[in-house]
């Protein structure tokens, strides 16, 4: 079977002599630098051609045409070829950074994982952050430097620019802009603060289309001054989440993920548990792992918040004399979260007005969250002003054409600016914009000049993570597409002669570790670079004054407003905001509620739709104002009513693959309604568009999948939730003396964030199969996660489930394998042999839990990634053979081997399968069932523990545990 | 002139043949032969042609053998010479494992027979001197033909085709080989 | 009047004859065409770029493999090695022989040498050289006489079966961890029985054969 | 299950003309085949038949080079139209071995003269059966790994899979149909060669008769053997059809994991295998014009087997209903009632009406005389088998045990193509069969006719 990733392992493990290569290792160790070589494109590509054309000719028999070895020329030290390494840097999300290790093959950089020391991480990487490796390699990126339409060179664009630098210096840099995204690097920031002095009258613009304003605002409002906050999960007992994205989005939210899961173990925490409410307009993975959810419109919320507040004694008191609201449970929430004064904790999403932020600090505050859970420090972001009204004044001054140069660096507005500030016109006015972008994007088409821009793993820079630690981010290969870094641009206007970002990143730390007198900087380098992260960096808690009569001077609620539509905005979990639409792993990542791939839909609530007469599949136009919008729909349990979630990012009209996926909702949104905005008109065009989710049934029909219980239930007789199974069997038992690998999942834990899918795609060599194949029902991943529902449409319980290979010890696949291609080995894992495998996919029909997934076609190879990305320690599959979840068995291979080498035993936790490590609550854990200390023993043997379709005998090594809520006694409607 | 390999007399009816066949036996003739377009029982007894035993022995010797072959190379398989462990199945499953020895048996049995029935009946034999015969077509078609063989000890060509002659044989011819 | 004269049947029997023979062919075909030289490649010895004769090297000059194949002990790669290391001597020796030419290009010009596989594993077969040496598995057991070979030719055909028959019983194949690099080394009456050797390594042979150890 | 039928013969129904006489019966059957004068109907419908059949290699050659990904089967429809086809066609060809084995046992007199029309539709029909699961597999190529031979690799086939069962269950079955075909055609080959004036069909046939000379010493020997295999493959028939149930029921697939299917399976063979041979029963006495020997008094037989034959199938479509309904088993019902009331629940009405409540017409004498009618019954009989093969088969994966994992299976055109293929196949090779193969057994007729008219 030709295996691309192999193959070129095979022949690359001695191309790695090249110049490029030598040049890698001597960036990716500092401490090489002085091997360091200059780096030709061409020529690397050159290599992957000639790899490629080698693909075809591995197999087995004889070699007609015998492969090549080619050693190096002089070999770099500490590389040993076929051994990882692994390297520390950092990936930013709108100007956050969260630290990662990255894996390299024989200097080729395979695979992201969390960084266990990095607070925003520990140890976690988010699906985004693991897709950013296959962007990374991306043939689709930019490559050229274009001018006024030319095709030009770098080399021609530094002296124009130099040129233009002098004439902007005579008028003090007068008409001279920068627009970036949100800036945490305090590198990028000294450089635009040096050009500040160079040109006074140059100004810089921040642009995020998924911003901070409004908490930015309402904190600024609160505390006198601008905070970032901090929250402290271990501590809160009570959480409400107000349309919340703490686990989903928030800046560290892998980390308040993993302190969020910790706390709602009762097995582990002797049958304690913090309690979770949610009130929410579209379903968020808070919401879903809330004991208690509350759909409302967001009108409604803000009346539910000003009755709260009213009720604990936040806001005047006739604010608790509310009606037409579920008082009821909102009482009980009130008396709970008053009842755990000083241990509660409230917080609002970003999508959230700043009257509810303002409420939300109100209730804080009152309940004395403020220095127990909620904790200050000073923001991040540098310049942390209104990204709104910053992009607003830009476009202003663009149109009254006060700007004759714009450097855009990072941001594409022309996408996704609000659409009332037109800033594509805006651009036309500016007679000199340069674009510095990965993508040949909307903004970078339509400026005069586009530069193709370094990934982050091809240049250095850092970063500060949400809680003010620093980063230093280093490459991990050389630009691969000829990519030129932010720094490297505005050090030519700064005018020093042109100089890689190394000497410049390196030049300033120099500076930085003088002023904080760090002693020997060679040792605080290499140790922030080793480390990925540069200590003590952490910011410190800020001490504030939360003023008390906020919200006496809070505008009146707009009326309850029901059966009038109204269109909500919000990130979508794989694109963000649409800077990563064109990651085919993220566009082929099924979206936690709808399931979706491929497409975004507008999200309507069951009753709203069956009002409108609505299904999903329908195609409807939405109309805001002028502007009309068409968009599939699609029928979510749990949306509030009357309010149709538009995920943003989508609908991408140019750049990578994801040209044309899904539709783009950012013409609809406007300047003073970023997030939600009233519906003029709503038709159905009568047309259907196939959208492709890869969920069948939303519920579980009477199987034993799902186990859930009450906490109530649960401290009472722990084995409630027991199930009497028999091992009665008529076969004679096999035992597994030496080791028996084996899985416990935390259904407690999975908050359905699908880190762990992605995880799993790019350790495995998983292909993408494409929109069309979906649809056929025919996507690979190994490792999935169900959502069911259960309850009413209108407001269900959401359970995650995720399912691997199952590995039964008495597996129905293999028996009915008539070839020997699945069977198992003495360790208990169900091997998968893909190069047995005729592909008569008898044990796909027969596996009760359908992890197996077959190659219909050849996708590995349909996939045009470059060789060099797949992972070399796993065969790339075949077309018409099965494949499946095999416990990462390269990982467990790897480790053997090295144990049984220095015959020493393996310890619990030595091995790691990918999908575990990149889980941000640990809600997986893999190891030794033989071994009693081990910790997937201990959480197996919890009374929790239960394997699917108990009633099949199959045996299952993967088990799970079962599902508690912490229910409210004084909550009566199970379901709200 | 070839050696004469027998006389051939020609019948229309199976009666008239047995009949025939009958004399011959009694006037102490052992080797002649009788051909029918199909299976006239009463001739068996009279002609004698050999045991009727001795087929179904052989296929039964066969059935038992390939059975016994089918079941072995299947336990060879799974429990020799790679045992593997499938779906924590036994390695000698041998339940699983008499769907394939059965259906080998019967395939061993059946060519058995076929090839067991061509052999006892001499076949193929393209070319044997009766051919030479135009009358001997009809014995696929409607006569009833008997053949005393010269080479019986008490052959005398002149007394068998006088014997047919009585015998109301439709016609008497003499075979040469 | 027949068609058919005597002799047909002879033709006959010898058409039947040569149709069951040429099916018995045709089932011992199966059986081997696979092992052919021409499948296995037995002794195929692919010219390279620089004649390298193992056999000068090791047995005349006695240099160890590890001098070469540096990884061998610790990574699934042997290792090949990098011009640089032949010009540790052939920068002192034979400095402008004809045959070096490619070296010293190589070093000069930077470019790797293109050497032609001669052992080419399948790409769903995870071979590792480490753990063999490590558990006492000899070089000349899978490469052959290599000390002993002008131009390296393939030794084993490599076949599954071929690497099980070792995976099931590895004692024949064993010898002492200092004589694993030994390209001449032959059991002697005083070195330990292979049974001693596979405790000695700790080698369990009941996982060995599951198909999961080289396939993943 | 398959008891002797009642043997009396309808007054009105001779079993052979009374006009048959040995002479009359060897010339006319091996005048068809012997002339020189190809009837114009067969090569019309010979023509059609191959026409329709070059299908096949375009869809083979599509599949072999796209892969198994342009047919609608997917994840969790694994298995999809082929092996729907492969259980149909497989049943029709079993068909002929009940008629001709069978019902040799049981000594029925009509079944000597349509075995022939019955092992030659057989023969026709394997070779669809068996390209079916060759050509679904992922990598069809390596089918042969199947074989429990010795390879390299050193692995062997897993005997313990229903797949393996069926593989070997095929080709012996095949093999074994062919040898006992042939035991049974020696001494009507032998007629022809006698019958045939022209020296190349002497030859020809004379070669094929291996000299056979109608001796009592072969004729014992042939009938010993004939039955014997008679013997041999009546259970054989029933084990292969069996193990093809266990493809299905040897899993634990929901709706699949059911221990009557087997019989199930047997059932359907009987009725649709019976039901073909009727057709081509109806077409040969047309077209060959042997009426006086293919009487109405065998329609009327073959008419009562498949009568039963329904009857069998509507005892085992009440347990198919009876196993989810009174069982426990969550899923069990699920995909049961999917299969009633789902989206293919039209192929499931309909395969229930035409197997089991139109056949009930053949209570009806007259219907069982009526060939129109017979005609009519049949096809509907063969129609309803496949959709019960189609819907069985997809049904059941489409609900398995994951909800979230529930699929549809769509048909593409190329899963259409390899239908109509094989069915140009089958055809194909029938008509070949009508043209070089006495279609009537002569030799066992000729009993008869000396039994009936005496001459």
């Amino acid at each position: 079977m030709s295996a691309p990733g192999r193959t070129y392992w095979q022949t690359l493990e001695e191309i790695a002599d090249s110049p490029e290569f030598a040049a890698a290792v001597a960036r990716e160790a500092p401490r090489f630098k002085d091997v360091m070589h200059g780096f030709d494109r061409r020529r690397f590509l050159q290599l992957m051609a000639a790899s490629i054309a080698l693909g075809g000719l591995s197999g087995c028999g004889p070699e007609s045409n015998p492969r090549q070895l080619l050693p190096y020329v002089r070999e770099p030290e500490n590389v040993v070829p076929g051994h990882d390494r692994f390297f520390a840097t950092a990936v930013t999300q709108s100007g956050y950074g969260t630290g990662e290790l990255v894996t390299h093959q024989m200097a080729r950089p395979i695979k992201v994982e969390g960084n266990p020391e990095h607070p925003a991480s520990l140890g976690a990487a988010s699906a985004i952050m693991q897709a950013s490796i296959l962007q990374l390699y991306d043939p689709r990126r930019a490559q050229l430097v274009v001018g006024n339409g030319q095709i030009a060179t770098w080399e021609t664009f530094v002296p124009v620019l130099y040129n233009r630098r002098g004439t902007l210096l005579d008028r003090k840099g007068d008409g001279l802009r920068i627009l970036t995204g949100a800036v945490t690097s305090p590198f990028l920031t000294s450089q635009i603060a040096a050009l500040k002095q160079q040109f006074p009258q140059m100004q810089w613009h921040q642009w995020e289309p998924l911003h901070r304003d409004a908490e930015m605002a309402a904190d600024t409002k609160m505390f006198g001054q601008p905070v970032d906050k901090l929250y402290d999960l271990g501590k809160a007992e009570r959480i409400l989440g107000i349309g919340s994205d703490l686990i989903s989005a928030a800046p560290g939210w892998l980390a308040y993920a993993r302190h969020f899961a910790a706390a709602r173990r009762p097995t582990e925490t002797h049958g304690k548990m913090s309690r979770v409410y949610a009130i929410e307009s579209t379903p968020t993975l808070l919401g879903a792992k809330a004991d208690h959810r509350l759909p409302l419109r967001p009108d409604e919320i803000d009346r539910a918040l000003r009755y709260l507040a009213g009720q604990v004694g936040a806001g005047p008191q006739d604010w608790a004399k509310q009606t037409n609201l579920p008082t009821q449970w909102l009482k009980a929430l009130a008396d709970d979260l008053q009842q755990n004064k000083g241990k509660v904790l409230v917080h609002a999403g970003r999508e959230q007005p700043a009257e509810i932020h303002l409420l939300a600090n109100a209730i804080n505050n009152s309940l004395g969250a403020f220095g127990q859970t909620v904790n200050f420090i000073s923001p991040v972001e540098q310049a942390n002003g209104s990204k709104q009204q910053s992009l607003a004044e830009l476009t202003h001054n663009m149109d009254a054409g006060k700007v004759d140069t714009l450097l855009i660096l990072g941001a594409n507005p022309i996408y996704d600016a609000p659409a009332d500030l037109h800033f594509a016109t805006a651009l036309k006015r500016v007679p000199f914009s340069v674009s510095l972008a990965l993508y040949d994007d909307e903004t970078a088409l339509a400026s005069t000049w586009r530069i193709p821009a370094t990934h982050e793993y091809e240049a250095w820079s850092d970063t500060r993570a949400f809680d003010g630690t620093v980063t230093i981010q280093q490459p991990q290969t050389r630009p691969l597409y000829g990519g030129r870094s932010a720094h490297a641009l505005l050090a030519i206007l700064l005018g020093q002669p042109e100089q890689d970002d190394y000497a410049l990143v390196h030049a300033f730390w120099q500076k930085q570790a003088q002023q904080q007198n760090r002693g020997d900087f060679k040792q605080f380098w290499y140790d922030s670079v080793r480390s990925g992260v540069v200590a003590g960096t952490a910011a410190k808690p800020l001490s504030v004054q939360p003023s008390s009569d906020v919200l006496s001077h809070l505008p009146q609620p707009d009326a309850a407003k029901s059966n009038t539509l109204e269109a909500l905005f919000r990130p979508d979990e794989g694109l963000w905001d649409g800077r990563y639409a064109d990651n085919p792993w993220l566009l082929e990542m099924s979206r936690p509620f709808t399931r979706l791939t491929w497409d975004n839909a507008a999200l309507i609530a069951p009753a709203t739709a069956k009002r409108l007469k609505l299904a999903t599949h329908d195609v409807v136009e939405i109309a805001v104002g002028a502007t009309k919008v068409k968009a599939p729909v699609f029928v979510l349990p749990g949306q509030a009513g009357d309010c149709i979630t538009l995920p943003l990012g989508w609908g991408r009209s140019a750049g990578g693959l994801g040209v044309g996926a899904g539709f783009s909702a950012y013409p609809l949104r406007g300047s003073e309604h970023p997030w939600r905005v009233p519906i003029a008109g709503l038709s159905k065009t009568g047309e259907t568009y196939r959208l492709a989710s890869v969920q069948g049934q939303d519920r579980v029909l009477g199987r034993d999948l799902i186990r859930e219980g009450t906490l109530q239930q649960f401290n009472d007789n722990p084995d409630s939730l027991k199930k009497k199974s028999k091992d009665e069997s008529l076969y004679p038992p096999y035992d597994y003396p030496d080791r028996a690998w084996a899985m416990a999942i935390d259904l407690n834990s999975c908050i359905g964030c699908q880190a762990c899918t992605i995880a799993c795609q790019a350790e495995n060599n998983v292909p993408i199969v494409g929109k069309d194949q979906v649809l056929d029902q025919r996507i690979m991943h190994w490792l999935r996660i169900d959502r069911y529902y259960s309850g009413p449409a209108d407001t269900p319980d959401v359970a995650f489930e995720p399912m691997p290979c199952m590995h039964c010890e008495d597996a129905p696949c293999e028996v009915v394998c008539p070839v020997h291609a699945t069977v198992h080995d003495h360790e208990g894992l169900n091997l998968m042999v893909y190069n047995r495998c005729v592909g008569t996919r008898f044990c796909s029909n027969n596996c009760p839990y359908k992890v197996r997934r077959f190659n219909f076609f050849a996708y590995a190879s349909r996939n045009d990634r470059p060789d060099a990305s797949w992972n070399p320690e796993v065969t790339v599959r075949e077309r018409g053979v099965m494949e499946k979840c095999t416990y990462c068995i390269q990982r467990i291979r790897t480790t053997q081997i090295a144990a049984n080498r220095d015959n020493r035993p393996i310890k619990d936790g030595e091995i790691v399968t990918a999908c575990q490590q990149s889980c941000p609550t640990q809600a997986i854990i893999f190891g030794d069932k033989n071994d009693r200390e081990s910790a997937v023993v201990k959480r197996k043997d919890t009374p929790l523990d239960y394997v699917l379709l108990d009633e099949l005998n199959t045996k299952p090594r993967t088990s799970y545990s079962a599902l508690i809520h912490n229910r409210n006694p004084a909550i009566k409607n199970e379901q709200a | 002139m070839t050696t004469l390999y027998g006389v051939l007399a020609v019948f229309d009816t199976p009666e008239a043949a047995t009949k025939a066949a009958v004399y011959l036996r009694e006037s102490g003739f052992r080797r002649f032969e009788a051909y029918t377009p199909f299976p006239v029982e009463p001739l068996n007894r009279v002609v004698r042609p050999g045991p009727k035993w001795f087929l179904p022995i052989l296929m039964f010797v066969v059935s038992v053998l390939g059975a016994g072959y089918g079941y072995f190379i299947q336990y060879w398989d799974e429990a020799l010479n790679y045992p593997i462990n499938v779906g924590g199945r036994p390695h000698n499953s041998w339940p699983a494992f008499m769907v394939g020895t059965f259906e080998f048996m019967l395939l061993v049995t059946i060519a058995a027979g076929l090839f067991g029935m061509l052999a006892a009946s001499s076949l193929p034999k393209l070319y044997h001197p009766l051919f030479t015969s135009r009358f001997f077509e009809r014995a696929s078609r409607d006569r009833f033909i008997l053949c005393v063989k010269a080479s019986d000890p008490i052959f005398d060509s002149k007394d068998v085709e006088e014997a047919f002659g009585q015998l109301g044989a439709e016609h008497i011819e003499e075979i040469r080989a | 009047m027949a068609i058919f004269g005597p002799r047909a049947n002879l033709f006959m029997n010898t058409a039947l004859l040569a149709l069951g023979s040429a099916l018995v062919f045709m089932l011992l075909a199966v059986w081997v065409v696979p092992v052919m030289g021409y499948n296995t490649q037995d002794r195929y010895a692919p010219n390279q770029p620089v004649p390298f004769s193992h056999r000068h090297h090791v047995s005349g000059l006695g240099l160890d493999c590890r001098y070469c194949h540096t990884a061998v002990e610790k990574s699934a790669n042997a290792g090949m090695p990098s011009t640089a290391i032949c010009m540790t001597c052939h920068s002192q020796i034979w400095t402008n022989a004809k045959m070096l030419a490619p070296d010293r290009q190589s070093l000069a010009k930077n470019i790797p040498i293109r050497w032609t596989r001669v052992y080419t594993l399948p790409d769903y077969v995870f071979f590792d050289h480490s753990i063999h040496i490590a558990k006492g598995v000899g070089c000349t057991e899978c490469h052959g006489p290599i000390g002993d070979m002008a131009l390296t030719w393939k030794a084993n055909t490599l076949y599954m079966s071929w690497c099980l028959s070792c995976h099931r019983d590895p004692a024949p194949h064993l010898r002492p961890k200092d004589q694993v690099f030994n390209p001449h080394w032959q059991r002697t009456r005083s070195t330990p029985s292979g049974k001693a050797l596979m405790a000695a390594f700790h080698i369990h042979t009941k996982a060995l054969s599951d198909c999961g150890v080289c396939h993943r | 299950m398959t008891t002797t039928l009642p043997t009396e013969l309808p007054a009105d129904a001779p079993i052979v003309a009374p006009d048959v006489t040995l002479a009359s019966l060897s010339d006319e059957v091996s005048e068809r085949i012997l002339t020189n004068r190809t009837p114009r109907w067969w090569w019309v419908g010979f023509g059609l038949s191959f026409t329709l059949f070059m299908v096949l290699p375009i869809a083979m050659a599509w599949l072999f080079i796209n892969g198994i990904g342009v047919w609608g089967v997917n994840i969790p429809v694994a298995w999809g139209l082929a092996l729907a086809e492969y259980v149909w066609w497989i049943a029709l060809a079993s068909g002929g071995t009940i008629v001709s084995a069978l019902f040799f046992l049981t000594g029925s007199p009509w079944r000597s003269a349509t075995n022939r029309i019955a092992e030659s539709m057989l023969l026709s029909a394997i070779p669809c059966a068996g390209l079916m699961p060759i050509m679904h597999l992922g990598r069809p190529g390596l089918f042969y790994w199947l074989f429990p031979y010795s390879s390299v690799m050193g692995v062997w086939p897993q005997v313990r899979s229903p797949l393996w069962w069926d593989f070997i269950c095929i080709i012996c079955y095949m093999l074994m149909s062919m040898m006992y075909y042939y035991a049974g055609l020696i001494p009507d080959l032998a007629t022809v060669r006698d019958a045939a004036k022209s020296r190349i069909k002497k030859i020809f046939y004379g070669i094929l008769a291996l000299g056979w000379r109608g001796s009592v010493r072969e004729w014992q020997n042939q009938r010993t053997v004939y039955a014997i295999m008679s013997a041999i493959m009546a259970p054989m028939v029933i084990s292969v059809h069996s193990v093809v149930g266990l493809d299905f029921a040897g899993g634990l697939t929901p709706g699949w994991h059911d221990t009557q299917f087997p019989p199930y399976f047997f059932f359907g063979a009987v009725i649709s295998g019976t039901a073909l041979i009727i057709m081509l029963t109806i077409l040969v006495r047309w077209g060959y014009s042997l009426q006086n020997v293919l009487t109405e008094y065998h329609l009327n037989a073959m008419a009562k087997v498949m009568l039963v034959g329904s009857l069998m199938l509507a005892y085992a479509y009440v347990w198919e209903a009876f196993g989810p309904i009174y069982g426990s088993d969550v899923a069990d019902k699920t995909e049961f009632m999917h299969r009633v009331f789902g989206f293919t629940s039209p192929a499931f009405w309909s395969e229930k009406t035409l197997t089991v409540l139109v056949p009930q017409l053949l209570w009806i004498p007259f219907v069982r005389r009526n060939q129109a009618l017979l005609l009519a019954i049949s096809t509907g009989v063969i129609v309803g088998m496949w959709q019960e093969r189609f819907v069985f088969t997809t049904s059941a994966t489409e609900h398995n045990y994951i909800p979230s994992y529930w699929g549809v299976y769509f048909p593409t055109v190329w899963d259409w193509a390899t239908l109509a293929g094989t069915i140009g196949l089958f055809l194909t090779l029938f008509f070949l069969f009508l043209r070089f193969i006495p279609i009537v057994s002569i030799a066992e007729v000729r009993e008869i006719v000396h039994k009936e008219n005496g001459k």
